[in-house]
């Protein structure tokens, strides 16, 4: 990737990005991995004792309790974000706080707050999708493709 | 850039998929399982469950299945069983298998199946007020079992 | 004045009589607290968004700069100053508070010395008695600019680095007490092609090699005649690679000798990353901490080369390269100081 | 024992999500876009409720499951009214975890500032 970029730089700029390359503070892989899967999976269990609390105490079966449980930890990434805790949970984490819905809803909301100074239509309103906007255009898009291609195989293949 | 990308994704489905050994049902294990978690409604209770206890009786051939819990009335039967965690990836090809088993063994009434947590919690209250209530009114269980029948089919 | 190609000399002398330098809550816990003027404790300054709270800092730093001298407001000719807030903005409306003839830059955190060298020019060339010149930034606002909103938690690479929340002003003048400024070169952009906005050390580290280099060969002279160079904002990376860079072309500057203000202004063990940036760094780090050191005699000769990258958030999507730029100011300590 | 499961699984799914910024160099929003993506394909290859049903919130929390439930929703339209039901059902379809981050994105503005 980086190599077939270099390319169609001036000699000068290459063996500078070169010699930059050496210079670099690579990113720590592996300790960035360890706790994204540790935050990542603190996080799941946390739903999963909320779907679990759900299920034993109000009227929803494993099916329907998934929606409750995002509703509710888009809840708890409100608090968090507003309070300024989660980005600095975010920083520790990476993916670990990225990846999980709670991930989804602080980018909405992180948006949110930070437009309010722009007024609620033009400033909210028009940029709290800003960060999560692709996640929700590319979902319905590829659901969207794959529904067709599934209900064309299940009509005509018999699938 | 994007080869990588698609690379990503195909080789992130091969994992998942590889942990998928589909259509290994359940096979009948060698001595009865007694294991199982289950409660027979006593034949002198005046609503007569003899349907459900010998469907759950008859889980007791599965070694993979935990606790069977069902409860009957003279048009249908709600059944729910909960099977070992590590079955669970087959789960829709266990419900799908059981429920038919079930359907043959009682071609007379309904069989509704469920493999829910929800539901399983909700059969064993129900056949907990049963067994308490001698004076169970057959009713009050026909409300309750439609009652449950649609939670287990609700879909969001 | 002009000397080779991109330096001028200042016969004249331009004086740098007075400074004023206010900082953000996260540069009061910093290293070089003591040398602020003024320190706010809170981020909004008590204003309706982070832009206004940058203009408050701009206002302040000059109001600062102005009351430590014997003269008036009104007796300042120019105001040359700028900042990297959509269409520089936040300066506009200081300018406007300020109510002086206004030349509005934008070099990004090169600013600073290049209103600085455009200041010390045009009283150089007698066009005025006293300018302002300085620059501003605030850490949010730059976030929500350039990145993400500043409540978002997505990780940032360890090459990345914290803008300064804070502004500097310089009052110069013709004549009076203070270090002088003795000659300045405007870098070219230098383009590398590095397109990672997350590591500006690195792609603006070529320009200030260019730069210094190109002011020695100018002005014939070598490094040993500055006690420091002061880079801008080049954090860890960009300071050891563009220092390897010099050293590599033949320019032998020790490494005690060569600091950088991204890596002044903060404590280690402050959360920065590779180190501070902005266009206040800088200017902060350079009109407060070391002329202080100057004038309490420490340091005699310096030069001060701030690094900008001027890319937009615009150009970043459409994978442009970051363009990178660096002017250097040389600033001595006057001879009527001890 | 989903208890374990949820976490190991839930972390896996992030650790993804790390070498993608990481290691491919990915942005955040690239990454979750890629992720919603994989959700959708791995339903469609009806792989994703068995997941479910192994690992409960660890695949029903991470963005994978919006894929999931749009596309899920889609089939449900499909199953009814056939192929116009795909177009239809995809405009029918609404993820609890959208509506949760707008009604709170809203919500939080009006209660909070950003803390810088």
């Amino acid at each position: 990737m980086a190599d077939k970029k270099k390319k169609n730089l001036p000699p000068d700029a290459q063996e500078y990005q070169t010699f930059h390359d050496k210079r670099e503070v690579k990113r720590p892989i592996l300790k960035n991995c360890i706790k994204a899967f540790l935050v990542g999976g603190f996080i799941c269990f946390i739903g999963q004792l909320i779907t679990t609390f759900y299920i034993y105490f109000f009227n929803f079966t494993e099916q329907t309790a998934g929606s409750p449980t995002v509703a509710t930890l888009i809840f708890i990434t409100m608090l968090l974000t507003g309070f300024g805790v989660y980005d600095r949970i975010g920083q520790f984490a990476g993916a670990g706080t990225a990846v999980p819905v709670t991930g989804f809803g602080n980018a909405v909301i992180s948006s949110a707050i930070e437009y309010r100074t722009e007024g609620f239509i033009l400033g909210v309103g028009s940029n709290m999708l800003k960060l999560a906007g692709p996640v929700i255009v590319y979902g319905v898009f590829s659901a969207f493709v794959i529904a067709l291609i599934k209900t064309i195989l299940i009509q005509w293949g018999g699938l | 850039m994007p080869v990588k990308r698609w690379l990503l994704i195909a080789s992130m489905i091969a994992v998942i998929a590889g942990c998928n050994t589909d259509d290994s049902v359940l096979e009948p294990a060698g001595s009865p399982n007694n294991d199982i978690e289950l409660m027979k409604i006593s034949k002198d209770h005046q609503l007569d469950q003899h349907i459900s206890n010998q469907a759950k009786d008859s889980m007791r051939k599965y070694a993979e299945v935990t606790a069977a819990k069902a409860v009957n009335t003279d048009k249908k039967m709600l059944m729910a069983v909960e099977v070992k965690h590590n079955e669970r990836f087959n789960l829709a090809n266990i419900k799908k298998q059981l429920k038919k088993e079930m359907e043959e063994q009682f071609p007379h009434i309904t069989v509704e199946f469920s493999t829910d947590k929800k539901i399983i919690l909700e059969l064993d209250r129900l056949e907990k007020e049963i067994q308490k209530d001698i004076a169970y009114s057959p009713k009050k269980l026909e409300k309750e079992l439609d009652k449950l029948i649609s939670l287990s089919k609700e879909q969001t | 004045m002009l000397t080779g190609h991109q330096t001028w000399t200042f016969a004249n002398k331009p004086v740098i009589i007075s400074t004023g330098t206010v900082g953000g809550p996260f540069e009061a816990k910093g290293n070089i607290a003591n040398d602020f003027d003024l320190l706010h404790e809170d981020m909004w300054l008590e204003q309706d968004s982070f832009e206004k709270s940058q203009q408050t800092l701009m206002e302040e730093a000059c109001q600062i700069a102005v009351k430590k001298t014997s003269i008036e407001k009104e007796d300042v000719q120019f105001f040359i100053s700028g900042d990297l807030i959509n269409q520089i903005t936040p300066t506009s409306f200081a300018a406007k508070t300020m109510g002086l003839p206004y030349l509005g830059l934008f070099s990004a955190c090169a600013t600073s010395t290049e209103s600085l060298a455009l200041a010390a020019a045009i009283i150089n060339a007698n066009g005025a008695d006293y300018i302002l010149s300085g620059t501003s930034s605030h850490n949010a606002a730059a976030e929500k600019q350039f990145r993400y909103p500043t409540e978002y938690g997505g990780q940032k690479p360890p090459t990345a680095q914290w803008t300064v929340t804070g502004a500097g002003c310089a009052l110069v003048a013709k004549e009076g007490k203070g270090p002088v400024i003795t000659s300045a070169t405007i870098g070219k952009i230098v383009d590398m092609g590095m397109t990672d906005p997350f590591n500006m050390g690195g792609a603006m580290a070529p320009a200030a090699v260019d730069t210094i280099e190109t002011h020695f060969k100018e002005t014939n002279l070598d490094p040993s005649h500055y006690d420091l160079i002061i880079t801008g904002d080049l954090g860890h990376i960009g300071r050891e690679t563009s220092l390897d860079l010099l050293n590599k072309r033949g320019l032998v500057i020790p490494e005690d000798k060569y600091v950088d203000c991204g890596l002044t202004i903060y404590r280690e063990s402050q959360p920065v990353l590779a180190g501070a940036s902005g266009p206040a760094c800088s200017a902060i780090v350079t009109f407060g901490h070391f002329l202080n050191r100057m004038k309490k005699g420490e340091l005699k000769r310096i030069l001060v080369v701030a690094t900008g990258s001027l890319h937009s958030p615009l150009s970043v999507q459409q994978k442009d390269p970051i363009p990178c730029i660096a002017h250097a100011v040389s600033i001595e300590s006057g001879s009527d100081i001890a | 024992m989903i208890f374990f499961w949820a976490f190991v699984i839930g972390g896996i799914i992030c650790v993804i999500g790390q070498i993608m910024f990481d290691v491919f160099k990915l942005n955040p929003g690239q990454t979750l876009t890629i992720l919603v993506i994989a959700g959708a394909v791995l339903d469609g290859l009806g792989l994703y409720e068995p997941l479910i049903d192994f690992a409960g919130a660890g695949v029903t929390v991470p963005i994978t499951s919006f894929g999931n439930q749009l596309v899920h929703g889609a089939m449900q339209e499909a199953e009814k009214h056939g192929l116009i039901g795909v177009v239809t059902g995809m405009f029918e379809v609404t993820s609890a975890g959208i509506s949760a981050a707008i009604i709170f994105g809203v919500i939080g503005a009006i209660l909070f500032k950003p803390k810088g």
